[in-house]
């Protein structure tokens, strides 16, 4: 493990971090921070986490570029250059090296890196990679323990979601008094991104629902599917500009389908709990679905799940892109 | 101290993001600063599950039904809290643009010092 | 399985559904909101009331979620002290939320009530699932709920707002961050999350760096989201420049609910012998403890501005409850706890007579209380009481924690705290009378000012609160009694 | 779209005969070739982007040199995911034809993104290197 | 009724009376009425708890706030004498009160006969309370009460009197008192007063001395000489005011309030073992001899009276300090002798005041030919304070004189000496001014004060001379308390 290629990511990792704060151009700095992201998601492929990977890519890397471009592309992209005040520097950086030092303390008798046998391995994973087949029949155990066994975690992460999108929309609606600004670029009305990204976006969206659909089997999920639905709308929003987009799927119906997706997350739990058994237990949906036994009927109801899930990010994602991108008034896009 | 050389990157990561986000003047610093230090405990989260030598926790199609030895497949556990971890970073990373934008809108400028400036004599 | 033991579920799933009822209707029935909050929040309370009581009936109460035996799913551990903090939160939200009916119309854009409400009622659930859950990392989630719908509701009061949000939002994550932190170093080391399960695993490494590592990071992490002194700096300007209705809910709720976490993980995760006996920082947690109460009452001295006055009234409240609760006499704790429920109803009754003065006087310079006085009847009787709680005057609560504070602090020799305790006391009663002079001794304006009928939504609030806060101290004893039974046998 | 029939073709045709040893050879050579190729093609872009004196030239050298050695690496993937497969079944062809899949989608991306590139640079009037300009 | 009905009732009368004063607040007489009703009917059920044989100490439980404290009354001998002051001289203000504000026409009088209202129902609380929890309750209400009162000119000095008023009693109260009692609490686990006294003898003597000198300095309205500001500073407040409230009402309940500690929280035994009741004579005497002093050269009349009333407090509690049983009883009947000779006193000056618009002594001189009658009564109210025989005080410093004898602390018997001389050093010179020298300016046409500013004080001057003559129904009471000694 220590001298695969994990160990030489790591400290291209760490270069790309130190640049990424140093560079005085925003935009480039955002830029080298979506690299640090794509190669954090080598590594962790590298230690086996693949979903993980699959998100930090999809969600971390991709759509926080854009947001972060949304945000710079109608703002200054250069920094004003202050005078370089000691104090405040030198103060923050002893209280870092103080709580880096602490961590360090905390190191000594931490397991070594990736050995099986460490207590944290042993314990509650222990059972969840051995019995999670057999209780729920989905193959992919993290989407199995995401999606069941701590089903209630996910849940509100769906719903952290939804605050983002819900918090971002209400801060940033303005009531259209002021339009915004002639921004330098001009709408660009290219063809040829037109035409490459009306020929690509079809496959961009059947991709995601396969990797929603197949969260089971596969890597992925509801979240990385959803991002991907959701990348699929920013992409034609960018091609073509926001009216056309809002044709497509309108702001109010994007809010709408944003809570509609928790509530089915929320929904599917709430049923076994009419039913006498507890909140987001699916094994109460085996006597409602035709013909499934108790473990079937939990890796089906997963699947409902993570479709509640991937409806609220694609809005999600979508929502947080729109409002961004236009400060609020929905009229002038990237 | 070798075999814990992860941990250290991730210390390092976590302290880089910690100083930019108090010491960076510039707002958007501040925001980057504060998506390095989510994923520097990202990566301790998951460095704590990888097993070496081990597969994804995919079971495939052969060996369902065999007995499953845990330390062939890596920890999902600590995966499932980063999955939650990374989406929650983007929340508040969205949430954070926001608020820049609007200090933008307010203020024009994104750099602390002047902001503070102006709120100075905007006061007095 | 009967009614009763979905209870801990309802409790938190009928703010969350209420939430997303509101969401729907935000877009499709606007009208329909405030209604359905109304109903949302009445059952909530009614399911946390009944809670309550069966908690003390039967002890606690245990919930899992999707049947999963308790370290493998997520579950909830519901004891007389959770029960007490979510009928706390029940109580302080249904009189916040009667209040914001009126008060959101007057600072929110119509447009926006919708998504104003939605928010506001999955702050609630975070804030209660924050108090329920008994896995850590469900903690972490509930907490960044709380967080992020906080920043957008606290974000929504305009130009300044703003920025004292965005620092609110890096602190806030920091501090998050730290406690996750924490929870990694615990996690690596007993490879549970479970609480219960933690505190088997832990006596047996009471001694390494890492349990060490883990108390200080959470410790911190909770410290800078409950404003303790060093690290108080983003209470004082969110609390003055949000939105009223927001601060109504979460000033009395968010600083505390962290102090009932550390209380909750000194005595069911790591256990009163670690906290008090194997780290010996008693005497210097005291001695925080004392600054913060000190610091606190003499900038709430020098600032004119009444909002930013109760601000750091807020912080030196925070420095009693930690005190109490480090002076590790069960009196002093047991004050401490009660603080707590006396504390969020005084910091709720204060932001609510700082919106009654805003919206009628339009200023809340100290000069607006002479007319406060006159004009406005029943926000003066609250801001009575509420000061009287604060100094410490015999019927309100604030007399009794403040009295077991100082019974416990003696009995443990910690004489520093009391005379900050003291000292605070007399700051606030220079402030109160600092407002009365100035009706008191000022000629009334030429034309004899008309008393304002204040809104009845505005009126019932404050009389609930103040009856609350004048009724929690008359039956103190049946809260002592309750609380002290929370106590863990060691410190007893 | 006519070489991806070829190329579904070519893989029945492979997954039939995987186990005879000529076939491995052929594959083996094949796999080795597309790789050492592709990373000769991101040498290349690399000192191109490095060396190139302006905006423009420097994305000429990423945009192509980038496209075409992705592909011909995603094709020594697929190739190499084929002979190593344990047991041959659909899921291991499913596998390979996915990494078709990528390789078409950046076939079409790739250069749209370039091309976006230039366009944007070309919009703000980026003035293009002559030659008597000395190297900045 | 039993005795537990009249004691609540006797709380709650001036409550209902402050209400009906606010019901009848824009009718004058009938408010006036309401008032002198409330004070008659006080002062009726005080005098049906004032038999000495029925006292039995028995206590009432109301509600219980911590475990081992509540808030109790009891039937005491102490609380009954004070108790009696207390109303029988409300009658009398309220009488004069009316005179005064009418003479005065002062504003808003109905806030003013509400709070006097309520500050008699706290003293009464103050008086029956059975443990310091509750005397510390009513002990806040009363300087919450009062403190509109003193404040009631409403203009700068008013604040500024008020002001020092509140930091010195609230200062006091919440600063040394509340800590005090809460640790005493927290080492006997009650707060009940017993004449054996609470507090145990093997608690280490330096922190019972710091907790005495707390309580001491606590009960701020005791007017000890470095806690007595607030007095001199509180006669920025209408005569009434300062008659019943600074010479009977406040002052007389912070030294009952010590009386009650020392007695009921230390006893009297421990205080003699342990050596505390001259470290207590010791600050009172100190306190005596600089009032009096200071009140030697005071001009103002109102001023000069606070500076006597502090060194007159401080003889009562110098007399209990003496902690023999003539010298307790002798401080208790002090009480009344000097709240009956110091009223005279203030209506006096309110009287002159009302009359001569004079405040300062220098201006007074001749005025006994204009007004005969008040100067008289003023003349009787000084030979009561001094204590001098034909009044009561006499009594009370004899026997407080006799105490001293018994505890052989002969440097206190000096003490009284030197101090009653003082009393009569600042007294006579008025006198004297007032009756023999013929007024400075020809300030003809002052005829006497009206007529209800003058009755009060002939009332409370013939009181004192009666009480010299029968003032054997007060210390067959008093012995209840000394008789355990």
């Amino acid at each position: 493990m220590l001298l695969g290629i994990e160990t030489l990511l790591l400290i291209l990792v760490l270069i790309l971090a130190v640049v990424s704060l140093w560079i005085r151009d925003l935009m480039s700095s955002v830029v080298v921070f979506g690299a640090y992201s794509f190669l954090m998601c080598l590594i962790w492929t590298g230690m086996g986490a693949v979903d993980v990977a699959f998100t930090e890519a999809a969600v971390g890397a991709g759509v926080s570029t854009v947001f972060f471009v949304a945000v710079l592309f109608n703002t200054t992209r250069r920094i004003q250059f202050n005078p370089l005040d000691l104090s405040a520097k030198i103060f923050s950086a002893i209280l870092c090296i103080g709580t880096g030092y602490l961590l360090m303390l905390g190191l000594s008798d931490l397991p070594s890196w990736g050995d099986p046998q460490a207590l944290v391995n042993t314990n509650v994973s222990k059972y969840y990679i051995e019995s999670a087949y057999k209780q729920t029949k989905v193959p992919n155990l993290v989407t199995a323990v995401l999606a069941d066994y701590r089903a209630f975690d996910t849940m509100f992460e769906t719903c952290v979601v939804f605050i983002a999108v819900l918090g971002i929309f209400m801060l940033l609606k303005k009531d259209g008094r002021e339009p915004l600004k002639e921004t330098s670029a001009k709408a660009n009305d290219n063809l040829i991104i037109r035409v490459a990204s009306r020929f690509m976006v079809p496959f961009i969206q059947l991709f995601g629902l396969y990797v929603v659909a197949h969260g089971h089997y596969s890597p992925g999920g509801g979240f990385q599917g959803g991002v991907i639905l959701g990348a699929s709308l920013i992409l034609v929003a960018m091609a073509f500009n926001i009216e056309f987009v809002k044709q497509l799927l309108s702001i109010k119906r994007m809010l709408l389908l944003a809570v509609i997706g928790v509530i089915i997350f929320a929904g599917w739990g709430l049923v076994p709990v009419f039913l006498g058994q507890s909140f987001l237990d699916y094994s109460a949906w085996a006597a409602l679905l035709p013909g499934t036994g108790e473990i079937m009927a939990r890796s089906h109801s997963m699947l409902a799940v993570e479709i509640g899930v991937a409806i609220t990010v694609m809005c999600g994602m979508y929502g947080i892109y729109m409002s961004l991108v236009s400060d609020g008034r929905f009229d002038k896009g990237l | 101290m070798i075999l814990k050389f992860n941990y250290v990157i991730m210390i390092i990561l976590m302290m880089l993001g910690l100083w930019a986000m108090i010491a960076k003047k510039n707002i958007i610093k501040k925001l980057i600063g504060m998506a390095i230090f989510q994923t520097g405990i990202i990566l301790f989260y998951i460095s704590m599950g990888a097993k070496s030598g081990s597969n994804i926790p995919i079971l495939d199609y052969y060996d369902r039904y065999k007995p499953i030895d845990a330390a062939q497949y890596a920890n999902p556990l600590t995966q499932i809290l980063m999955l939650t971890a990374i989406v929650v970073g983007v929340a508040t990373l969205g949430l954070g643009l926001t608020l820049a934008r609007k200090i933008y809108d307010d203020y024009k400028t994104f750099n602390e010092d002047e902001i503070l400036q102006e709120i100075k004599n905007e006061h007095d | 399985m009967s009614m009763i033991n979905q209870l801990p579920f309802y409790v938190v799933g009928i703010p969350l559904f209420t939430a997303l009822i509101i969401g729907v209707l935000a877009i499709v029935q606007p009208k329909l909101v405030r209604l359905t909050g109304l109903v949302g929040i009445i059952s909530g309370a009614y399911a946390s009331l009944t809670l309550f009581l069966t908690v003390q009936q039967s002890g606690t109460k245990y919930y899992t979620f999707g049947n999963w035996p308790a370290p493998y799913g997520i579950e909830y551990s519901v004891d007389t002290l959770n029960a007490l903090m979510i009928l706390l939160i029940y109580a302080v939200s249904l009189l916040a939320y009667v209040y914001s009916l009126r008060s959101v119309i007057i600072e929110i854009p119509s447009n926006k009530h919708g998504y104003y409400y939605t928010l506001y009622f999955l702050l609630i659930t975070g804030l209660i699932g924050i108090t329920i859950t008994g896995d850590a990392f469900n903690l972490y989630v509930l907490y960044e709920i709380c967080a992020l719908s906080s920043y957008a509701l606290l974000a929504s009061g305009g130009k300044r707002a703003t920025l004292a949000t965005f620092y609110y939002l890096l602190i806030g994550t920091v501090g998050a961050c730290f406690y996750l932190i924490g929870v990694a170093y615990l996690f690596i080391k007993t490879g549970t999350l479970n609480m219960g399960q933690l505190f088997e695993h832990i006596p047996s490494i009471y001694f390494t760096s890492s349990i060490l590592v883990a108390f200080i990071f959470i410790n911190v992490g909770l410290f800078i989201k409950m404003a303790l002194f060093p690290l108080h700096g983003w209470l004082p300007n969110v609390y003055t420049k949000a939105p009223i209705s927001t601060t109504c809910l979460l000033a009395p709720l968010g600083t505390k609910l962290s102090i009932y976490i550390l209380i909750r993980f000194y005595f069911h995760v790591f256990g009163p012998e670690y906290v008090f006996q194997v780290l010996n920082i008693q005497p210097f947690m005291v001695w925080l403890a004392t600054l913060a109460i000190i610091v606190g009452s003499v900038y709430a001295i020098f600032h004119t501005n009444y909002r930013s006055t109760i601000a750091f009234i807020i912080v030196a409240e925070i420095g009693y409850i930690i005190g109490g609760l480090w002076i590790g006499h069960p009196d002093s704790i047991a004050a401490s706890i009660y603080h707590i429920l006396a504390d969020s109803l005084m910091t709720l009754s204060l932001f609510m007579i700082a919106g009654t003065v805003l919206f009628y006087l339009k200023s809340e310079k100290t000069s607006a209380f002479a007319l406060t006085f006159r004009q406005l009847r029943i926000t003066s009787i609250s801001l009575v009481v509420v000061f009287a709680s604060i100094v410490g005057i015999p019927p309100t609560s604030g007399f009794f924690s403040k009295m077991y504070l100082i019974k416990g602090a003696f009995a443990m020799g910690h004489y520093q705290f009391i005379v900050a305790l003291l000292f605070s006391s007399l700051a606030s009663l220079f402030i109160f009378f600092r407002l009365f002079e100035a009706y008191f001794y000022s000629k009334p304006p030429e034309p004899a000012p008309s008393i304002i009928k204040e809104d009845r939504l505005f009126t019932l609030p404050m009389i609930g609160v103040s009856t609350g806060i004048i009724l929690l101290g008359v039956t103190f004893n049946y809260w002592f009694s309750v609380i002290s039974r929370i106590i863990p046998v060691g410190l007893r | 779209m006519a070489i991806n029939v070829l190329a579904v073709i070519l893989f029945a045709i492979i997954s039939q005969t995987i186990h005879h040893p000529t076939v491995q050879l052929i594959l083996n050579i094949l796999i080795m070739a597309s790789l050492g190729l592709g990373l000769f093609f991101f040498f290349a872009t690399s000192v191109g982007v490095l060396r190139f004196p302006d905006f423009f030239t420097r994305l000429h050298a990423a945009g192509k040199g980038d496209t075409l050695s992705t592909i011909l690496i995603l094709l020594a993937c697929s190739l190499f995911s084929l002979k190593s497969a344990k047991t041959l079944d659909q899921t291991t062809i499913l596998a390979a034809i996915k990494i078709l899949l990528i390789i078409n989608f950046i076939f079409i991306g790739s250069p749209t993104a370039t091309h976006a590139l230039i366009e944007a640079g070309y919009n703000s009037e980026i003035d293009p290197w002559e030659n008597n300009a000395t190297r900045n | 009724m039993t005795n537990f009905t009249t004691i609540l009732l006797t709380i709650c009368i001036p409550i209902i009376g402050a209400f009906m004063i606010y019901l009848f607040g824009k009718k004058p007489n009938q408010r006036e009425a309401a008032s002198f009703a409330t004070a008659f009917v006080l002062f009726g059920c005080v005098l049906k708890l004032f038999n000495p044989g029925k006292i039995n100490g028995q206590t009432l439980q109301l509600i219980e706030l911590f475990p081992g404290v509540s808030i109790s009354f009891f039937y005491d001998h102490l609380s009954v004498v004070f108790a009696f002051v207390a109303s029988s001289l409300w009658i009398v203000t309220t009488l004069y009160s009316i005179g005064y504000m009418r003479g005065t026409n002062e504003r808003n009088q109905t806030r003013f006969y509400m709070c006097f209202a309520l500050a008699l129902s706290a003293t009464m609380g103050v008086a029956f309370s059975a443990n310091l929890l509750t005397l510390y309750i009513f002990y806040e209400l009363l300087s919450i009460s009062t403190y509109a009162l003193v404040g009631h000119q409403q203009n700068a000095d008013a604040q500024f009197g008020a002001r020092k008023y509140l930091i010195y009693l609230f200062g006091g109260s919440i600063g040394l008192a509340l800590p005090a009692m809460i640790i005493i609490y927290q080492i006997t686990g009650t707060l009940d007063f017993n004449y054996s006294g609470i507090v145990p003898a093997y608690f280490n003597p330096t922190m019972l001395l710091a907790l005495l000198l707390m309580f001491l300095y606590g009960f701020g309205k005791a007017g000890l000489m470095p806690f007595h500001a607030w007095l001199p500073g509180a006669m920025v407040a209408p005569t009434p005011v300062s008659s019943l409230l600074h010479a009977v009402a406040v002052v007389k309940v912070g030294v009952f309030s010590i009386i009650r500690v020392l007695t009921g929280i230390y006893g009297v035994d421990l205080m003699q073992s342990l050596k505390f009741n001259g470290v207590v004579c010791g600050i009172a005497a100190f306190t005596v001899i600089t009032a009096s002093l200071i009140a030697l050269y005071q001009d103002n009349l109102k001023r000069l009276l606070a500076f006597s009333t502090i060194g007159q407090l401080a003889y009562i509690i110098m007399g209990v300090g003496l902690a023999s049983s003539l010298g307790v009883t002798g401080g208790i009947l002090h009480i009344v002798m000097h709240a009956f000779g110091k009223i005279t006193l203030f209506f006096c000056a309110g009287a002159i005041y009302v009359t001569t618009k004079k405040k300062y002594i220098s201006e007074m001189d001749g005025i006994g030919k204009q007004m005969p009658i008040t100067l008289s009564a003023f003349f009787i109210g000084a030979l009561s304070v001094t204590g001098l025989p034909p009044t009561g005080g006499f009594i009370s410093k004899w026997m407080m004189l006799q105490g001293a004898m018994d505890a052989n602390l002969t440097i206190i018997m000096i003490v009284y000496l030197v101090s009653s001389l003082l009393n009569a050093c600042y007294f006579f010179p008025i006198i004297y001014k007032a009756f023999f020298k013929d007024p400075a300016t020809e300030s003809h046409g002052i005829k006497e004060a009206p007529l209800n500013c003058l009755i009060p004080p002939m009332i409370t001057a013939a009181c004192s001379i009666l009480l010299f003559f029968n003032y054997r129904i007060f210390t067959t009471i008093i012995h209840g308390v000394t008789g355990g000694l």
